[in-house]
């Protein structure tokens, strides 16, 4: 049968291409839900049919893993992204004036600091630079790095930190920063596939298939550093 | 059929303590606005459930709360027309008609529907809904839906009040043919007339309490409740029996007190019949007048007099054991004519309104 | 239609098209039944323990979607209580199937749907039952004969606007069911997939479009339906 | 004030077409149910907006659809009482009694709220709310709403129907010292006797037509429409003047045919007042009678006699140029009598209802 | 207060269950005038192009909370056609503050307010208006003084299902105003945070009990208020 993929709702715009080419390629269709990290771990520990997972976040990983639902020696660290500082005007800035920018109306936007991992990867790095206690009272949190994206986007807030897989894509904003790799813990995107799942051989195949050139080139285009070429 | 009925129940403003025993035939609630006559027929239907009180009809017991006994309305088989309306709006006519008829038993006798149409004229109506008819047409149709669900016991509450006196005119003698028919029938009228051609038994409400009850007969007859009865509506009741068609048309009948001519009378001879005689179409004369127009004279003794305050009175004239007719006079024409107990002298009697009686009843 | 609608939906998004009306249509039917007589119960019974059901009804109206749709997959997942008894005993589950959405569905416009019919019940006026028990209508025929007709344009209102929100029931069901495609897809979690990833703001904008024509379309016939049936009460 | 009205609508199942002129004092429409009545004072009321049609109340132009006019309802300063009572729910009597009075001018002269409300007898219901009221309450409540809201004309749709005799006596009065003070009333009922008592003008619908208008008097005198005002119920108004009060109490009223005396009635002399005569009422004889109690006996001659297929016949008995009394007979007694038109005659009436005329009237 | 439920809330969450509260009050209030006119135009008036208004209001039901949060956004967002002008006129925004959550919340939960107000209305007997017409009454008074109190227990049931709507409401809240502890931070946006940290469900849970208990209070005393005002309207 097709396999079920639970992947992160970030993926959409990659995978949706990368199962196109495969299943022109194999025949077989993967069936691709899209949903936040933490409702799919939730769904896959409540037991759904799921072959394969790609999480956001290493801890919604952990969680299932924890449950002992994935195939051993299946779990990978896949992609890797980066942290940028995203505005309406192209105009490069050095963060450490972020907050000198900022107007006293002005917001920047993030996802949820304490609970988006957009969001608790910018947190990190503003504390690192030592930013974070004058930024605070500014942030806007929005529930995702679209939403947060889009607050830029509609000009709502003039600077956002997203990642640069998101801010490729939207043409109206600009890459005005980057945050340091050592700014804040390494943001990562594990796969694994789950144990029991409806069709493993087919889940299988395509686990391998996103280490294809075909599907790396693909990833990297929308802008992710694919961690297991 | 035989309804006991007893019943106590405190609305906070107002409270009902009456009994009473209808016996077969139609029994009329009398008594003036707010009186406690709905109260007392929804009872009767099961749709109030009085804090004390029992109702027994033919044996049945319909209620009792001491025992706790309660029968569901659906389960009572009683036709009630509403005081207002209260027709299925989402119904056309002929389903608002029809509808009782379903839920009786299929064996029940029920009445025609297309006679009972034709006596309410409401045939052509039946497509039509309640929200298009006019306030009689609605009454009418109200009257035609409790009729046609096959009742074994009907309760009229001011069934004709909103309908013309022609209109009147046919519905009553379907009326009085059911309660021949033996179809028991509690009635609420505000007019006299009515009461006095349909009800054998009259209960009169005041503030909720039983002011008198009894036949209808003797009750009208007793000057002292003639103002409770309308004052000038008040008449008397005296039994007749059809004796013939006269040459003319004319049909005799008699009483105790001599023969009477109306026009409109069952024919049948032996007939039982009941005359209403309004106290003020009577007029009195000493000497059996002649060359009148009218009719009927029937001889007499005056038994009582009653004088009002506004300068009339009441006078009883006995026609016989235990009959009498009321006469509305003038105090002038009482000395006038020097009227008092024991005097023989002659009632003329204009009008008279007449129900055939149900001959099994007293 | 789908060759028609070809150029507007890919296949995948006219199945979640049909998926979304069948979860609709299935959520608002399966729960009418139940929704009248909730709504009855509420508007009609003087019980003292009534306000926790009137309470539980509302839940889904007071707390945030996901909330219900993690309790819903608690409660109705392979391995939540009820979930697991029915799939013992029927081999019938909810979880990752069309049926969870619809399930994710009802409960969502459950209140909306008692509330309409509740108003409607409240609004009957009782001396109209009581004149049809006296004709000899026991109380369920009451209900049926009398009741259920002058009820219907609050039925179809209700039917309405859980339609509709059935529609658009999106945070519950993804939680529930997630997002499956061809099985669990409705139109809004497609549209959801759509807004989480760059340039898919137009793709969202057109599905969206789509949903609203047929809830439009629905509320529209509704409006017809209900305007016929207050005509024919109030008179011609 | 004065009522002009044309009216022209179709409802499909029902077309109405009338047109009347109303003058001062009191108009009954009369005519059996579903003729069109409500939809004429609905129409008056400005809640029907019919086809085509004109209203002129008092030289105003309430609605000329011709023209396009259309005063809203609230602009008419209209009482209307409904046939059904349309009390609002929510509100106490008390509430609902008052609900008019805010809207009307702070200037224009209304009732006194006590005594309209002991009138009705309804100042202990003050406090209760319309759902805890009987059928009569409600009818009443409803009327005084209507009163006491100031209105400039009266439309009354079977205000009494739903009440008993004697609240019914309570209420006329009433509604006559309205009418006499001046304000226009438009009355729908289906008593005779109330329209007799109340009316100057009587507009006779029948399915949506209108089959006679005109004064009171010469209506009630025509025997052609006797039937249509109701059979038994057809009667004659005469007018009649205050003469004087005799010794024992007794009022004097000279009429055209000679004294009539009466029991009740205003006592300052000159006061001219309308007789309403029952034709059922009326006994006939060649020779002045004697030794009657009845105390009025009114000389003329026999105008015209109608008989009826049923045996019985109406007799016209002119008492003066333009003034008759129906007397209702068999057709026995008319032969009996011997009377024939042009036959001198007396009529005895043993009943006679009053009311005051409008001085101002013709 | 503050402290009593210190052991049960932290400071920030007491803060958001004061905004939660705030913001559902006054976007029902806020909004039962615009709703109780609107109800009354749908229910009353026959204009053809009604359908609109009808579709118009339903929009928010029928579309996933998150396109009408992004609509909202664009329209009253700081740069928003309507915003824009706002800001400049009046230096009145709704963007990333409490009145934009209410804004929102008033959104979602309006459809819900107008079907209840107008099925209430549809259920008035015209008669009784007509009547209060004839009796002197101009059409605003006749609205005041017997179509508003005999609607009142369906505006009680719009007000309580708009605010229990309001209360839960997330989706187009943070969409549009995002998520600003102490400012735009209601209950939902707190709940659904604790939902993304993997061993947050239990404070989710102890949030959303907090949430279950003011919305059923609220629902509670509306019952008590609409049966009193019926009753007052049933007679004794
Ligand atoms: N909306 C309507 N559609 C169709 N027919 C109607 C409508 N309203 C009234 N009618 C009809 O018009 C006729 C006259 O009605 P109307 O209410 O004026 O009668 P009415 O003279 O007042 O009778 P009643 O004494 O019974 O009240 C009736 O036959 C009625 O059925
Ligand atoms: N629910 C109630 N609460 C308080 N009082 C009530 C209630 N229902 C009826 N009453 C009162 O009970 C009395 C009797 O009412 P009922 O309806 O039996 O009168 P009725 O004799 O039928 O009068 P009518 O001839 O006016 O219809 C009235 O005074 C009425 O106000
Ligand atoms: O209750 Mo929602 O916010 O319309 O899914
Ligand atoms: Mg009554
Ligand atoms: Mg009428």
């Amino acid at each position: 049968g097709d396999p079920v993929i639970f992947a992160a709702a970030s993926m959409k715009t990659a995978l949706d291409e990368i199962s196109a080419d495969f299943t022109a390629e194999t025949g077989t269709k993967p069936a691709i839900s899209y949903a936040g990290s933490g409702a799919l771990a939730k769904q896959i520990i409540a037991a759904a049919p799921a072959d394969m997972f790609i999480s956001a976040a290493e801890d919604w990983m952990d969680k299932v893993d924890q449950a002992g639902l994935l195939t051993p020696g299946s779990r990978a660290d896949m992609l890797g992204n980066t942290l940028v500082l995203v505005a309406t005007k192209d105009e490069p800035v050095d963060l450490t004036t972020l907050p000198a920018k900022l107007g006293p109306k002005d917001h920047l936007a993030m996802a949820m600091v304490d609970s988006v991992p957009a969001g608790q990867y910018g947190k990190a790095a503003l504390s690192h630079m030592g930013l974070w206690d004058k930024l605070e009272p500014s942030v806007a949190q929005a529930d995702n790095v679209r939403a947060t994206l889009a607050l830029v986007a509609t000009g709502e807030a003039p600077y956002g930190i997203v990642y640069k897989t998101d801010a490729v894509a939207e043409p109206k904003v600009h890459v005005v920063a980057t945050f340091p790799a050592d700014s804040h813990p390494a943001i990562t995107y594990p796969v694994a596939l789950i144990k029991d799942g409806p069709a493993p051989a087919e889940a299988k195949a395509f686990y391998d298939y996103l280490k294809t050139p075909k599907a790396v080139a693909i990833l990297e285009a929308q802008g992710f550093e694919v961690l297991t070429k | 059929m035989q309804l006991e009925l007893s019943l106590r129940h405190d609305f906070g403003s107002f409270d009902i303590d009456v009994a009473f025993t209808a016996p077969k035939g139609v029994t009329a609630l009398f008594g003036p606005s707010g009186a406690g006559k709905t109260t007392v027929i929804d009872a009767v239907a099961g749709l109030l459930r009085p804090q004390h009180g029992k109702v027994v009809a033919n044996g049945d017991v319909l209620l009792d709360t001491a025992a706790g006994v309660f029968l569901a309305p659906n389960r009572r088989r009683i036709g009630y027309v509403f005081q207002e309306p209260r027709l299925f709006p989402h119904l056309s006519v002929r389903s608002n008609l029809l509808y009782g008829q379903r839920f009786a038993p299929r064996a029940a006798e029920g009445q025609d529907f297309d006679k009972v149409t034709a006596m309410l004229g409401i045939g052509a109506l039946l497509d039509r809904r309640p929200g298009a008819l006019s306030g009689g047409e609605k009454a009418r149709v109200s009257i035609g839906r409790a009729l046609l669900s096959k009742p074994r016991l009907l309760l009229l509450d001011e069934p004709l009040a909103a309908l013309d006196a022609a209109r009147r005119e046919e519905i009553l003698p379907f009326i009085e043919r059911l309660r021949d028919a033996g179809l028991p029938v509690l009635l609420v009228s505000h007019s006299i007339g009515e009461v006095a051609r349909l009800a054998q038994t009259v209960v009169l409400l005041r503030n909720g309490r039983v002011v008198a009850a009894g036949p209808a007969a003797t009750l009208f007859a007793d000057p002292s409740l003639a103002a409770s009865l309308g004052g000038a509506e008040a008449g008397t009741v005296i039994p007749a029996r059809v004796a013939g068609t006269e040459p003319d048309g004319l049909i005799r009948l008699d009483t105790a007190g001599g023969p009477v001519f109306v026009t409109d009378a069952p024919t049948t001879p032996g007939t039982a019949l009941r005359l209403r005689i309004h106290a003020s179409d009577v007029i009195v004369s000493r000497t059996r007048p002649e060359g009148l127009s009218a009719l009927n004279i029937l001889a007499g003794h005056v038994r009582r007099i009653e004088a009002d305050p506004d300068g009339r009175a009441f006078v009883e004239i006995a026609i016989a054991e235990g009959q009498s007719i009321l006469s509305r006079l003038t105090q002038r024409s009482v000395a006038a004519l020097g009227l008092a107990p024991g005097v023989a002298c002659h009632a003329i009697l204009k009008t008279v309104a007449l129900s055939r009686d149900d001959l099994g009843a007293a | 239609m789908t060759s028609a609608l070809g150029p507007v939906l890919s296949a995948e998004e006219w199945t979640a098209v049909v998926l979304s009306l069948k979860v609709a249509t299935v959520a608002v039917a399966a729960s009418l039944p139940l929704g009248i007589w909730v709504a009855t119960v509420l508007a009609r019974s003087r019980l003292p323990g009534l306000w926790l059901l009137n309470a539980l009804v509302h839940l889904p109206l007071i707390l945030p979607p996901v909330v219900t749709g993690y309790a819903l997959l608690l409660t109705f997942g392979r391995r939540g209580w009820v979930g697991q008894f029915l799939d013992q005993w029927f081999g019938f589950t909810f979880a990752f199937q069309w049926t969870g959405a619809a399930l994710a569905a009802a409960v969502m416009s459950f209140p909306l749907m008692v509330r309409s019919i509740r108003l409607a019940i409240e609004a009957v006026d009782p001396k109209l039952e009581q004149a049809a028990s006296t004709l000899g209508a026991s109380r369920i025929a009451v209900f049926l004969t009398v009741t259920l007709p002058l009820i219907a344009p609050g039925v179809i209102a209700g039917m309405i606007v859980a339609f509709a929100k059935a529609m658009g029931e999106f945070g519950a069901t993804i939680t529930f069911v997630s997002n499956i495609p061809g099985r669990t897809q409705t139109l809004p979690s497609a549209i959801y997939a759509f807004l989480q990833v760059p340039g898919g703001e137009v793709q969202a904008a057109r599905l969206a479009g789509v949903s609203v024509i047929i809830a439009v379309g629905a509320l529209v016939a509704s409006e017809v339906i209900a305007r016929r049936v207050a005509k024919r009460i109030g008179g011609q």
